[in-house]
């Protein structure tokens, strides 16, 4: 199936390609070396953003508690307390190394790790710009649902090995948590692979150009896709356990869940890991629903690489970060399910519901061959 | 095929943990030891005793008016119907009147405290229920009410306020007219408490049908205040053996009226507290409305000797009944003194609802009755 | 479970979050329902009644002992000799502010009201001793110097007004721990 | 009575007046007391810290996470200093449900001989470096149970290795605790930790 909008992309659509044409002596160097410096630049670009985005998110959902409950929030560490991440993080790093007397003590060291680079190689296949993108996976979707498994791995594993029994309830709750859900999410990402036609999330973002680059959103393709998005999003926010559905970590219930006997960076990564997976399912429903880099009026294909990539960016990230936003704002009004309750809502609420919406978005596909709403009207007036 | 796994190999072996005496939702230091099956409670036994301070025989070992400061530590979230308590049982014991305008301050200061009881109540309970904004919210509008008593008497949290014989102080200039404007404040502040979280679909969920206590069982065990109303039993201290000037005030006795569950849910309890927080306002209001002049303290002996005998006096605190027990030998200080208390009653219950319950229910078990711990151990 | 059950539950779940997020959300946007009070930079003016430390003027103290008598926790500690005039003179008057626990009962009683409570608050410290105030602020030696310097001046005034043969009248006590 | 729908008032949690701190606050008693104290025992010297020790130190400082740890009375003033009027957040400092991520054990409350284990307990829990204040009479000195009772720890600091800073009062005014944390922000400001030493 054709895209909607066949936008033609120039050449450029990747950075590393604009490089190369930038600095034609690459060509004569080794491939592995340039493979192997291209993969550690790509990585740490992606570290350092999701180590800002982690700080900076943290700054906010304090900030954002400070404005929901009329008080101020941090305020002495720099103008505003724009630095208080940097506080945090040094002090974190610099606490002593505690283990329990009786924890499993690979599998304690291991947990943290598995948690972070669960949540970061989601990073990989997000497709931040128009041309920005680590890796155009063909199998981008599928991708994420699978390494993003591996948070819960981390999180059964932190629970048991710290020998405590807070934690191994706290890692259960979890491990049953993100697995279900798995479900849900993914099974309300479909219908948007059913649309675009492809798993590849650049593919995705790039189906829903034309028509101003907001009416042709999947968002607002047909009523069943409008109501996936919000399946989605209730989904995404159990899956990386934010309030209401908190339940591996609760405070009140489980004193920290499977963080409890953490402390110092090891507790740091378990933190980033869960700011990286919001990041994550937040930017998935951006480019599955909201249009991904696509900027409003504006078509990014035709402005330059360098303005292109730019603008593209901060409209991908302005997006994600409204739905970030959201998250937190739900997490601090709304109180915490129980885990039956939660689980009933996961099957018997959430699964069905999504595949009435994967019937209804087929069945739209078939009847209307492809054609959203916006595009039909777009068609009627010419 | 394979066989049908029968039920002897499914079955699972309990565990036991500990939750407390140091535990975020625990209010305080109790400790319960849970029997589970994963997240399934078969038993949770309270242990008590963490916070025993010995306050009755403080009370046995410093002169009678020495001992009032005390009985704010007694239950601090309510230190003004403690104190007040306290005078009156010992006014009872000692045959004092005391002026009229007095006996309306210790009203008017009894109720607000009642609210701001009942917000921090409110408040916590959210917070172990996962909300945390409530909390803060709660805290937000009981600062007011700290500040009303910081200007009657110059402590936030401990009060000290009553004294044998009336009140240390009268209300200062102005003092009523902030009263006034609290209440015009706070009143339509319920219903957006009411808006925020009461009827939201999770909390309700949360709470319905859990932590059932029939309305016999209730009184059976012992159980007063929002505790035993919250069964739909109306028994009001205030109305059933009427004290002070309570008699001439016109409120309603709040009781649990099934509103989403079974009648006697943890739902029903917190629904009480929501709903005595108006009657609070209502009465203090009317306090306000028709307090008289007067002097605010009786002629009482600076060496105060109360004739040797012995007297029960009850009192409706936010936490149920607060009762002093008090014997007299005609000395300086009490022979004897009990003090009976609304948490301590509830603590006894808990082994019996709590059977089959969720480690999550337990936390909402808890928040519901409202336990305050230095009044279970004292 | 009917279909109609089903989707009014959804529904419910929708409005009534719907409903508490418009008041977080009212909150969150207007700066004016801020209440925090900045207190270094901004403080409370405290009301007229306020507990806070004690404070004893020994000036104006007639060591009547009353405070310790009726403090429940023994936090008041004081010492005195006898005066030139009978009276007594404080040399010591402690208040342990880290066990002292703001009731007010000793300030109540206090004859000549010299023992108030400030509106001051704050006093950490690093230790437990410095918690210990000591409102005394002259040495034993001093005082007992200033006693009997008082008990001579008496004296001559006796021995003057002998001579004069009418009783004069007694000069005022500088000896009760007066400021210098 | 009103009824209906009332319209709400703005938010006004405060009834008295709220003025810009004098320049120089006002020395109460106890200050005085200090200065009369530290002059007998000669004072404290000053202790020079380097660069990179003022950097971890700084961040140490401005990042006090504190345990919800609440026992009595002082347990609602924590509660109240941690929300919005007072709003201990402002410095950084925000509540851990569990002692492995607290940096400081702020002891509010009656501490009895029973809750002592578990006090210590929880102090060996907490990873270094920890902050310890003492809070309130009760975990001072004993406070109101320091005479009769017969069931309560006489002062925090006989079960645990150090208290860094003693906050008087009974409960104090959470004014009184953020001085608190100040003046531990102050002293750790003045901790060295690996230092350059001096030649």
């Amino acid at each position: 199936m054709e895209p909607v909008a066949a936008t033609v992309y120039p050449n450029y659509d990747s950075v590393g390609r604009a490089i190369l044409e930038a600095f034609p002596i690459i060509d004569f160097l080794p491939v592995w070396l340039v493979a192997l410096v291209i993969m550690v630049v790509v990585a740490a670009c992606a570290i350092v953003f999701i180590l800002v985005f982690e700080g900076v998110g943290s700054l906010v959902l304090r900030k954002l508690a400070g404005d929901i409950q009329s008080r101020v929030g941090p305020n002495r560490v720099g103008p505003y307390g724009c630095i208080q991440f940097l506080a945090d993080g040094v002090k974190l790093i610099l606490k002593e190394d505690l283990k329990p007397a009786a924890c499993d003590r690979v599998l304690f060291r291991l947990a943290p790790y598995l948690a972070f680079v669960g949540s970061c190689a989601g990073l990989v296949v997000i497709p931040f710009a128009v041309g920005m993108i680590a890796a155009d996976l063909d199998i981008g979707i599928y991708y994420v649902m699978a390494v993003s498994s591996l948070v819960s791995i981390g999180i059964l594993l932190g629970g048991w090995a710290s020998n405590n029994k807070w934690s191994l309830v706290g890692a259960m709750r979890g491990a049953a948590q993100i697995v279900s859900f798995e479900i849900p999410v993914a099974m309300s990402i479909i219908p948007v692979i059913l649309v675009a036609g492809s798993l590849s999330t650049q593919e995705i973002v790039r189906s829903q150009g034309g028509l101003f680059g907001i009416f042709n959103w999947n968002l607002f393709h047909n009523p069943f896709l409008f109501f996936s998005f919000f399946v989605y999003l209730t989904a995404a926010q159990a899956e990386t356990c934010q309030t209401p559905f908190d339940l591996p970590e609760c405070e009140s219930e489980l004193v920290q869940g499977f963080m409890t006997e953490y402390s110092g960076i090891r507790f740091g990564y378990f933190f980033l890991g869960e700011f990286g997976e919001l990041f994550v399912v937040c930017a998935l429903a951006t480019a599955g629903y909201l249009g991904g880099w696509h900027i409003p009026f504006l078509d990014a294909g035709n402005l330059g690489w360098f303005w292109g990539n730019l603008l593209s960016l901060g409209v991908f990230l302005t997006k994600t970060f409204t739905l970030v936003l959201v998250s937190m704002w739900l997490r601090w009004t709304l109180p915490r399910t129980r885990v039956d309750q939660l689980m009933r809502m996961c099957w018997k609420y959430l699964v069905p519901l999504t595949f009435f919406n994967l019937l209804g978005v087929s069945l739209w596909l078939l009847i209307f061959d492809g054609k959203g709403i916006p595009a039909m009207i777009a068609a009627l007036f010419g | 095929m394979t066989e049908p796994i029968s039920k002897e190999a499914l079955r699972t072996d309990e565990w036991t943990i500990n939750m407390g005496p140091h535990h975020p939702s625990t209010h305080g230091v109790l400790r319960l030891e849970l029997t589970t099956d994963g997240e399934i409670v078969s038993k949770a036994r309270p242990s008590l005793g963490y916070l025993h301070r010995g306050l009755e025989k403080i009370g046995e070992r410093v002169a009678w008016a020495q001992f009032m400061p005390f009985t704010d530590r007694l239950d601090y979230l309510a230190g003004m119907n403690c104190n007040c308590a306290y005078a009156w049982a010992v006014e009872k014991l000692a045959g004092i009147e005391i002026p009229e305008r007095a006996e309306w301050i210790r009203v008017l200061v009894c109720e607000l405290n009642r609210i701001s009881s009942h917000l921090v109540a409110w408040g916590s309970f959210c917070a172990d229920m996962g909300a945390f904004t409530p909390l803060l919210y709660g805290i937000r509008e009981r600062e007011w009410v700290n500040d009303l008593f910081e200007m009657v008497c110059g402590q936030r949290l401990t009060y000290n306020y009553a004294r044998i014989g009336g009140v240390s102080h009268d209300l200062p200039p102005g003092f009523l007219e902030k009263t006034k404007e609290f209440c015009d404040y706070f009143e339509p502040l319920i219903d957006e408490y009411n808006r925020l979280i009461t009827y939201n679909k999770i909390l309700v969920h949360r709470l319905k049908n859990i932590g059932v206590i029939s309305a016999r069982d209730a009184i059976e065990w012992g159980l007063s205040g929002p505790n035993l109303r919250g069964s739909g039993f109306a028994y009001d201290i205030r109305r059933a053996e009427p004290y002070s000037v309570y008699p001439k005030l016109d409120f309603n006795v709040v009781v649990g009226h099934a509103d989403r569950g079974t009648l006697g849910d943890c739902f029903d309890r917190y629904l009480v507290r929501i709903d005595e927080m108006r009657e609070s306002v209502k009465i203090v209001r009317q306090v306000i409305d028709r307090i008289p002049d007067g002097p605010v303290m009786a002629k009482v002996p600076r060496v105060f000797k109360p004739p040797a005998g012995e007297c029960y006096f009850r009192a409706e605190s936010p936490r149920g009944e607060t009762g002093f027990y008090l014997i007299s030998d005609g000395g300086t200080n009490a022979y004897r003194l009990k003090i009976r208390t609304g948490s301590y009653m509830a603590m006894n219950i808990f082994e019996k609802i709590s059977k089959g319950v969720m480690i999550s229910d337990i936390v909402a078990l808890i928040g519901s009755f409202d336990i305050i711990l230095p009044e279970t151990d004292r | 479970m009917g279909l109609r059950e089903y989707i009014s539950d959804i529904s419910e779940a929708v409005v009534t979050i719907a409903k508490g997020m418009r008041i977080t959300w009212k909150y969150g946007v207007d700066p004016k329902e801020e209440t925090t009070i900045f207190y270094p930079e901004e403080r409370m003016v405290m009301p007229e009644r306020t507990r806070g430390f004690l404070f004893n003027d020994v000036a104006r103290c007639i060591v009547c002992n009353m405070c310790v008598k009726q403090c429940p926790i023994d936090c008041i500690t004081l010492e005195s000799i006898k005066g030139a005039d009978k009276k007594n003179v404080l040399t010591s008057y402690k208040i342990d502010m880290g066990r002292c626990m703001h009731c007010g009962l000793c300030v109540e009683i206090c004859p000549p009201k010299s023992l108030v409570h400030t509106d001051g608050y704050e006093g950490s410290s690093h230790t437990r001793e410095e918690l210990i105030v000591e409102f005394v602020e002259d040495d034993l030696a001093t005082i007992k110097a200033r006693i009997a310097a008082h008990a001579a001046e008496l004296a001559k005034a006796a021995k003057a007004a002998e001579a004069a043969g009418k009783a004069p009248a007694a000069p005022a006590n500088p000896a009760g721990g007066e400021k210098k | 009575m009103s009824q209906g729908p009332a319209k709400r008032k703005p938010i006004k949690s405060n009834i008295f007046d709220v003025v810009p701190a004098p320049a120089e606050i006002p020395q109460n008693v106890l200050q005085k007391n200090f200065e009369r104290v530290r002059a007998c025992k000669g004072g404290e010297g000053i202790i020079e810290v380097g660069i990179a020790d003022l950097f971890i130190n700084w961040c140490r400082k401005n990042s006090l996470w504190y345990l919800y740890y609440a026992t009595a009375c002082c347990g609602i003033e924590l509660m109240q200093g941690g929300a919005s009027k007072y709003d201990f957040d402002r410095f950084g400092a925000v509540f851990r449900a569990t002692p492995r991520q607290a940096d400081m054990l702020m002891t509010a409350g009656t501490i009895t001989h029973k809750m002592a284990e578990r006090v210590q307990r929880i102090y060996a829990q907490m990873p270094e470096p920890k902050y310890v204040i003492a809070i309130g009479a009760c975990t001072i000195t004993g406070g109101p149970f320091y005479k009769d009772s017969y069931s309560v720890v006489k002062g925090v600091d006989l079960i645990l290795p150090k208290v860094d800073v003693y906050v008087p009062g009974c409960p104090p005014r959470p004014e009184a605790w953020i001085e608190g944390i100040r003046n531990l922000q102050n002293l750790i400001m003045k901790t060295k930790n690996y230092g350059l030493k001096k030649a």
